[in-house]
């Protein structure tokens, strides 16, 4: 099994090196001036040069990208001008938030899409299963800052019923004690019931935005796994061997389904983690994703390495979780592996 | 990695010392008292160093700065004719220094005895020495703030004794007393900060960045960088009055209608960044107060880039002036919310005073005519650039713009240039077209002029514009001035003034507003040169 | 050979082409009907057409005109949309908007089937080198956060409509490429290519005569999933700034200028853009699952 | 033999709703089993014999349902009772088997494990002394190792194995009645027999009732005591199992038991005596002269695929395997003479399949030689071959029919494709001319040529499969069990069509088949292979009349001998 996982990370490897590659060229080719900026409003051109110097800007690419392979090794993702903060930090303390937040979405999702798959396929070409198709549809044709934008409008600003949208936690709130860096779950540590209350009043609208665009490809996975599965043969024989509806669909058909559906998960997941960009900039989320484009946007170079370099990572081992719960479900995979 | 650890757990060291929030039981049942003591303030972005003096730090940083560092001297306030509290550009007023005493050729300070830094060590002439010779030494932004005020040389500041400190001139300068009223020239703690400088940071700029070491008002408690900022009053401020805030959090809400829904819904005090539109509705509705007042010495524009044809003619210069639609963008954009700096009876200017309107206003036929004086008459194409940071309002002017000149044939293509970019673009000087804001801290016309449209071409001379003329008026109003020339100096700055309405390199649109809402309860605001908020004067009711 | 005779055969008299496309529209009707959300996308497509084909020919008003004196006016028999900031009309707006976006989505998609499909085609059917490089390529594209992937690539290639068609077209990269070497890998050993093989064709013209026309129906469904969003992420960029240039109405740009005055209560300026934005979206989604029924060679008996 | 009926259906009419209307799939179908009695219905693809029986556990799919009639089991009327009362009849007092048992099995699910649901789903057993109740079950369906297996996932088993768990599970409740649904279709001839043995001796046993849906007559005439025959939804014939072979009644039921493959007949035997036209002489061949193909220690290795590829896991979750190499083919020798058939026969892996793709240079083999016409051809590489002078003069007919034809193809385009490809131009008229020809020859209506694919029958598919690989005029045709996919009276038709095409055209044929008899009807020459390696070959009488290997002797022994 752990040979098995090294084996999986080690293939990963390129795929890594890639990452770091594209993300380098790219960042050198974004228009912005680091020099200029740190350089100050008032420089000259020789000043600037100079700044280049000291930064290393003025190397030619390829040893740019030797010392920055450099520093990486040695764990050191350099530091963003716009936080000011060294990225490492940066990231440490941002992408819990991002993660309870994108974790919130997806569970949120697939608590709504999972059964609403279900039901469509066991009703195909009811009106839940068209209801199905449009309610899961229409939460993903909403651009997500608009529908945050809404909620917020709504929920917020019309009725009162939701928090201020002001990040994680409301600003009298103290964030419990880091453990996970998850609120809620640090929170229940800690035994602060009343901190947990509120980070979980804070995480409700977030977390529908994100989940409503999570809605569709989990519900439509679901539900052509489930006709799938259901149209089977071994679930005519549960069928024909007098087996109870519930068994035939959750333990038969379901339990098959949910192969691609883990799949899919997966890729929600990594797309969730990237796309939140938006819903972090409408809910004031210190996440790392409205980090990165900010970054991006003032040509930020190291944050956005950083950023892109967390995410492949984390891309990898999820991949290899997948991999993981793809060998518990299906024991194919796993006698094969 | 020893210096970051020490710095963790230094900050965690006065964050709890400082006002005990650790402790999550005390403050629950507090929590009702803690929101009456505490000012929240919502705003797009926050500091990315809390040092101005710093390298790169951001506007927002400035406010940071502010609050916590004690200069040597400030302004006083004025009243305006609104009611709004508005620095007095020309009485100052001691801070951490009880006297200054003026020569020929220097100027003197005494200093407060009794003052003390956030640590408890009292404030030396060593520390406002090293301070000094910080900001003309470290470069950047503060270095140049300083020779602003004709403050370059770290031996220009002389001990006098302990608590005395002598300013040399280089030159008379009328500007060197008020640049030393300015945000940068903030004296710091110098033997707090050397025990955290390094080999490679002399001047412990890292340390700096993340602690404040000031005497101010404030000191930063917590600072989550574009989340939020917590600022803890200082008890033993000497400065001035003990400040009636307790405790301000600044919080970074980058979504402005987000900002507009937290203040009408009462859960946040203030907020200064708002679409004009929004202080419009905030103002009818009539639950938040707003103030708005000009910018000191600031204008938005629209600029030519006169290196290169076709706006190296000034008769092509002229017709755009003529062609820009000013009382839509006051209308449509600005909502009414700034100065109109058009349609005056005449170039020539009455007052001794900048920003003043000019003679142009929007006449598509008299623009037509100067195109087709200046042989364009079926006009051309050229490409319109702005700041996509301030899209709420650059992007209606030139779209406005756009239209407007499209009707003489001047055939605009926009361009957006985020806001990082913004500078290194304007640097270039290439771009043929663009409108922006400049603004200056020290609120005198030739001031305003030697950077903007002075022959050295200064990156904030964006035109790339040079006249001899123009240079000669410029130098002269600032001899003038330094020499107490008032004649000379209101013939120079008339002079200056009309010549850049007559050439029109850059074509002024208007004079914008800093507007400020905040809930009723909240008084004390002050308008500042540098248009940051000033905690120390606000109070919550 | 009369022994030939006894097999039932399939009831149909009029002869092939004509009878096969008749069969397909027949079958796509009773799709519609079978599916009637699948026909109401349908329908919404059409109009979605007709407004980028004559949307500039039909609108009541120029959209880059403004009228200040008419600014932010609500929905009214005048500006069924109402006006924006600058007393625009919307509805023109909105209208006209349709073409960019709808080419923004057409040529997006057109692009990625064309690196995507190529690629995963060639992978899928030649395996070797080809997979590896192909592979590799796509792993690494997903390895990003597309998103950002996306907005990097216009920041660095500059913000014009093309750029946004090129990074839409890349981080879908990997979905095309997956799809058709998918398509292409189960085809490869199959009888037809097999029989293909032994008439004769090379390898190349297999790939071309065999498989890419038996992959298209699959290609085409992706396409029309893909194009939602194509509209979204342009809609995604517009909102952070990275979007066409002002004043060319987009709906992601008008939505994203006119959250701004959702708050204020002017909400038309973000609501009219927005539904337009997601009927479109919602439109290609329902299509694409429309298609896939239509397609799907399991439900067509 | 009991006389009261255990099950009765009385015109039983089943109709499904699809786009055309509503198609009636069973009509009027009556038909009564008595406890302990086993009968047979018989029919093609199409026929209604699984839809009736679907129609009997209420199984049928949403579009289907019962129209009419009435299905009496033991007096209780199953189209009446409530659908949890149903329920409770499945698996308990009715069971039912299915054709492809690794699909019929949750293939996620310890086989043990979905025994014990249905036990524990009609209380035959508690949580507790399920697991025991399962594994004697194992046990009596003949599964060594029961605890073992009981741990086994379907996947880890063989395909007879896995009809044995289905079997078990069918059983696991004692039923009253058991339906097989083309239980042995699919599985290979000696794995057919010991299923078939199984479940006759399990239900003997038993005293249970059975219904063996099948479209083997022969089959059914051997295990049952009665065949009915159903034919487009109505039954045509019902009668003793003994006298059904022999004074067969209805004109279908004739034309089944004639196009049933069995000892002693010609090919022309296998098609109904109204249309069977006296066989066409063989074109004058040389034969005995120099061997069209000579195969030399023929081997084929797979290596297994070194798991490092990243990639394929990226697309698509392949397994990786053990790296040992796998011999395929295993070294064998063979030669098909000029105008001579020679048959390859074998079980499922044996490597029949590997060998007809090597010699049809679509697969490069690992060693040995190819030798056509005086020609290692083996040496060319398969990816070149198609471009080489010797393509046109080997050709194919595929064993799926459906497969084999490009979906966006139609038949005339299909058909054209050699000609088109590898044609000269041999002044005989336009391409459209030759397929006309082609077509006519292998009895293709010339209005079917415009049509897809999938507008086609089976039987249609097939002779444009055909017509394809004769078009250029081959000298060797493979054909890879060219009848698999069809109903027995296609697959006589097609047989004929061969048979004839040969003797027309004068060609050579290797036939690659795991059916014996078809074999003997069609082949000069039998080979025999096992695991990659030929286990006899002779003259098809020598090999099926007497077989010298042991294996060879099974092989024949468990084609069902229905009482003629």
């Amino acid at each position: 099994m752990l040979s098995q996982i090294a084996r999986r990370l080690l293939t990963a490897l390129p795929t890594l090196i890639g990452v770091i590659i594209v993300t380098f060229l790219l960042t050198r080719v974004l228009p912005g001036d680091t020099a200029a900026y740190f350089a100050g409003p008032a420089a000259t051109p020789q000043a600037i040069e100079e700044v280049k110097k000291k930064l290393g800007l003025d190397r030619s690419l390829p040893v740019q990208f030797v010392s920055y392979v450099e520093a990486l090794a040695k764990g050191d993702l350099g530091a963003s001008l716009s936080t000011g903060q060294t990225v490492v930090k940066d990231i440490r303390t941002r992408l819990p938030a991002s993660a309870e937040l994108t974790l919130a979405g997806l569970v949120l999702g697939i608590v709504v899409a999972v059964p609403l798959g279900i039901l469509a396929a066991v009703r195909q070409g009811s009106w839940i299963d068209h209801l199905c198709r449009v309610v899961a549809t229409a939460g993903v044709s909403l651009p997500v800052f608009f529908s945050g934008l809404l909620l917020v409008y709504l929920f917020y600003y019309r009725l009162g019923w939701a928090p201020p949208p002001m990040g994680r936690l409301d600003v009298f709130s103290t964030a419990p004690n880091s453990i996970t860096g998850f609120y809620l779950i640090d929170s229940l540590i800690a035994r602060d019931f009343e901190t947990f209350r509120a980070a979980f009043a804070q995480l409700i609208l977030p977390a529908v935005t994100l989940g409503m665009f999570a809605l569709a490809p989990i519900a439509r996975m679901t539900r052509a796994s489930m006709l799938a599965a259901l149209s089977s043969e071994f679930v005519r024989t549960a069928k024909a061997s007098g087996l109870s509806t519930r068994a035939v669909i959750v333990t038969y058909a379901f339990r098959n389904a949910m192969l691609p559906v883990v799949t899919t998960l997966g890729m929600v997941f990594s797309f969730l983690l990237g796309a939140n960009v938006l819903v972090e900039k409408v809910f004031a989320w210190p996440g790392i994703g409205s980090y990165a484009v900010d970054a991006l946007i003032k040509s930020d170079f190291a944050p956005v390495q950083g950023f892109v370099l967390t995410m492949a990572i984390l891309y990898v081992m999820l991949n290899l979780l997948i991999d993981i719960l793809y060998g518990v479900i299906d024991p194919r995979v796993r006698i094969e592996a | 990695m020893d210096r970051r650890k020490f710095l963790q757990s230094a900050s965690v060291t006065a964050l709890a010392a400082g006002t005990g929030v650790a402790a999550p039981a005390i403050w629950s049942p507090a929590k009702a008292d803690a929101r009456s003591e505490t000012l929240l303030i919502v705003s797009e972005s926050g500091p990315n160093n809390l040092d101005i003096q710093g390298v790169g730090t951001n506007v927002p940083g400035y406010e940071a700065s502010w609050n916590c560092y004690d200069r040597l001297i400030s302004h006083e306030m004025k009243t305006l004719a609104n009611g709004t509290q508005y620095y007095d550009r020309d009485k100052f007023k001691p801070e951490l220094a009880e006297d200054m005493k003026t020569d020929d050729m220097s100027v003197t300070f005494k200093l407060r005895k009794d003052a003390t830094f956030q640590d408890g060590t009292s404030v030396t002439a060593a520390d406002v020495k090293w301070s000094l010779d910080r900001a003309v030494t470290v470069g950047g932004f503060p270095t140049f703030q300083m020779s602003a005020g004709s403050m370059t040389k770290a031996e220009q500041f002389v001990i006098v004794d302990d608590h005395t400190i002598r300013v040399d001139y280089l030159t008379k300068d009328r500007l060197t007393v008020p640049d030393l009223a300015v945000i940068v020239p903030g004296i710091y703690n110098s033997g707090l900060v050397k025990k955290n400088a390094t080999a490679t940071d002399p001047w412990g700029l890292e340390y700096t960045k993340q602690n404040t070491a000031g005497s101010g008002a404030y000191k930063v408690t917590k600072w989550t960088p574009d989340t939020e900022v917590v600022f803890e009053r200082n008890e033993t401020w000497k400065g001035g009055p003990l400040p009636k805030t307790k405790r301000v959090i600044w919080r970074m809400v980058p979504d402005a209608g987000n900002r507009r829904a937290l203040l009408e819904r009462g859960d946040a005090d203030v907020s200064y960044d708002l679409p004009n539109k929004d202080f419009v509705d905030l103002r009818q509705a009539g639950k938040v107060s707003i103030v708005s007042t000009p910018y000191s010495n600031g204008i938005q524009y629209i600029g030519m880039n006169v290196t290169k044809p076709p706006f190296d003619n000034v008769k092509v210069r002229q017709a755009v002036a003529c062609a820009i639609p000013y009382q839509k963008i006051m209308d449509a954009v600005l909502y009414g919310l700034a100065k109109p700096l058009f349609g005056a009876a005449a170039n020539a200017p009455v007052d001794v005073a900048w920003p003043q309107a000019h003679s142009y206003n929007t006449d598509i036929a008299k623009a037509k005519q100067l195109l087709a004086e200046a042989g364009y008459p079926n006009g051309f194409e050229t490409t319109m650039s702005f700041d996509l940071g301030f899209a709420v309002v650059n992007e209606p002017i030139c779209v406005l713009t756009q239209e407007s000149l499209a009707q003489i044939g001047i055939k605009v293509t926009l361009n957006k240039i985020p806001g990082a970019n913004w500078r290194t673009e304007l640097n270039k000087k290439v771009m043929p077209l663009y409108t922006n804001v400049f603004s200056g801290w020290l609120d005198y016309p030739e001031y305003f002029f030697y950077w903007c449209y002075d022959g050295q071409n200064s990156v904030f001379n964006t035109m790339s514009y040079q006249s001899k003329d123009m240079d000669a008026l410029i130098d002269g109003a600032r001899k003038s001035a330094a020499s107490g020339d008032k004649a000379t100096y209101d013939k120079d700055v008339k002079g200056f003034v009309s010549l850049a309405f007559n050439d029109i390199p850059r074509v002024p649109l208007y004079q914008p507003y800093v507007n400020v809402a905040m809930q009723k309860n909240v008084t004390g605001y002050q308008y500042w040169f540098h248009r940051r908020l000033d905690y120390r004067a606000m109070v919550k009711a | 050979m009369s022994a030939l005779e006894t097999e039932a055969e399939p009831t149909a008299t009029s002869s092939g082409f004509m009878r096969s496309a008749t069969a397909t529209l027949q079958h796509a009707r009773y799709t519609f009907a079978e599916n009637p959300v699948s026909g109401i996308a349908f329908a919404l497509f059409v109009v979605l057409l007709i407004c980028a084909v004559i949307g500039p020919a039909i609108v009541p008003y120029s959209p880059l005109a403004s009228d200040t004196a008419a600014a932010l006016k609500p929905p009214s028999l005048q500006h069924w949309f109402g006006t924006d900031q600058l007393g625009r009309d919307m509805f023109s707006r909105v209208v006209v908007a349709t073409r960019l976006d709808m080419a923004i989505a057409v040529f997006s998609v057109a692009l990625v089937f064309a690196m995507g499909g190529v690629a995963g085609i060639a992978a899928g059917f030649f395996g070797g080198w080809i997979d590896q490089v192909v592979g590799r390529t796509a792993d690494t594209i997903m390895a990003f956060p597309l998103f950002v992937l996306a907005m990097g690539i216009v920041a660095a290639l500059g913000n014009t409509v093309t750029n946004i068609v090129i990074a839409t077209a890349i981080i879908n990269f990997p979905l095309y490429a997956r799809i058709a070497r998918a398509e292409a890998n189960i085809r490869r050993d199959s009888g037809f290519v097999q029989a293909a093989r032994l008439t004769g064709n090379s390898e190349m013209r297999i790939v071309l005569t065999q498989i890419l026309p038996n992959i298209m129906p699959i290609m085409v469904v992706q396409m029309s999933l893909t194009m939602g969003y194509a509209i979204l992420n342009a809609a995604g960029l517009s909102f952070i700034g990275l979007g066409v240039k002002p004043p060319t109405p987009e709906w992601g740009i008008m939505v994203a200028e006119g959250a701004g005055f959702i708050v204020s209560g002017d909400w038309w300026i973000a609501f009219f853009p927005g539904a337009a934005l997601m009927l479109a979206v919602f439109c290609f989604n329902l299509l694409g699952d429309g298609l896939r029924d239509i397609v799907d060679p399991q439900r067509r008996t | 033999m009991s006389d009261t009926a255990l099950l009765d259906i009385q015109n039983l009419t089943v109709e499904f709703a699809t786009r055309r209307g509503t198609v009636r799939a069973v009509e009027k179908v009556s038909l009564t089993i008595a406890k302990g009695e086993t009968v047979g219905i018989v029919g093609e693809s199409g026929s209604g014999k699984s839809v009736t029986s679907y129609a009997v556990m209420r199984i049928l799919d949403r579009a289907g349902r019962i129209a009419d009639g009435t299905v009496s089991f033991g007096g209780t009327d199953l189209r009446t009772i409530s659908e949890g009362a149903m329920r409770d009849l499945r698996g308990r007092e009715i069971s039912m088997i299915f054709q492809n048992p690794r699909a019929a099995l949750n293939p996620i699910r310890k086989v043990g494990r979905q025994i014990e649901d249905v036990l524990i789903e009609h209380v035959q057993a508690t949580s507790r002394d399920a697991k025991e109740k399962a594994i004697g079950i194992l046990r009596q369906v003949r599964i060594a190792n029961p605890e073992e297996r009981y741990h086994a996932y379907p996947f880890e088993l063989s395909g007879g194995m896995c009809q044995r768990i289905v079997i078990a599970l069918a059983l696991a409740c004692k039923p009253q009645l058991l339906i097989a649904d083309e239980p042995t279709t699919g599985l290979d001839v000696t794995t057919q027999k010991a299923v078939m043995d199984l479940v006759v001796e399990l239900t003997r046993e038993r005293n249970m009732s059975t219904i063996l849906i099948t479209h083997d007559l022969g089959l059914a005439a051997t295990y049952c005591d009665k065949v009915i025959v159903m034919e487009q939804g109505k039954v045509v014939e019902s009668a003793e199992s003994t006298s059904i072979f022999l004074k067969p009644t209805h004109r279908y039921t004739r034309k089944l038991v004639r196009a049933t493959p069995r000892p002693g007949i010609t090919l022309r035997d296998l098609l109904p005596e109204e249309i069977a036209t006296p066989p066409i002489a063989p074109a004058p061949v040389a034969l005995g002269g120099t061997p069209i193909l000579k195969v030399e220690n023929l081997v084929k290795e797979y290596r297994r695929q070194d798991a490092s590829g990243g990639l394929a896991k990226f697309f698509g979750r392949k397994s990786d395997q053990d790296t040992s190499a796998f011999r395929a083919v295993d070294g064998i020798s063979f030669e098909v003479g000029t105008g001579e058939s020679v048959g390859l026969v074998g079980e499922s892996g044996c490597g029949k399949s590997t060998t007809s793709m090597m010699v049809m240079r679509l697969l490069d083999p690992t060693a040995g030689k190819i030798v056509f016409a005086g020609e290692d051809i083996g040496t060319i590489p398969a990816r070149r071959f198609a471009g080489s002078a010797w393509r046109r003069r080997i050709q194919m007919v595929f064993q799926d029919p459906t497969d084999s034809l490009n979906p966006r193809y139609t038949a005339a385009r299909a058909i054209a494709d050699p000609i088109l490809r590898m044609g000269e131009d041999t002044g005989s008229g336009s391409v459209r001319t030759q397929v006309e020809e082609l077509a006519r020859l292998v009895g293709l209506p010339g209005n079917l040529l415009d049509r897809f694919p999938h507008q086609l029958s089976g039987g249609q598919k097939a002779r444009v499969g055909i017509a394809r690989a004769i078009a250029l005029r081959p000298e060797l045709v493979i054909l890879d069990e060219p009848t698999a996919a069809l109903d027995v009276s296609v697959q006589a038709v097609v047989l004929n069509l061969l048979q004839d095409l040969k003797a027309t055209l004068g060609m050579s044929y290797l036939f690659v088949s795991h059916d014996l008899h078809v074999v003997r009807l069609l082949c000069d020459r039998v080979i025999v292979m096992r695991q990659g390696r030929i286990v006899e070959q002779g003259t098809a009488e020598q090999v099926l009349e007497a077989p010298k290997a042991d294996y060879t002797r099974e092989l024949i022994d468990a084609i069902p001998h229905p009482p003629v």
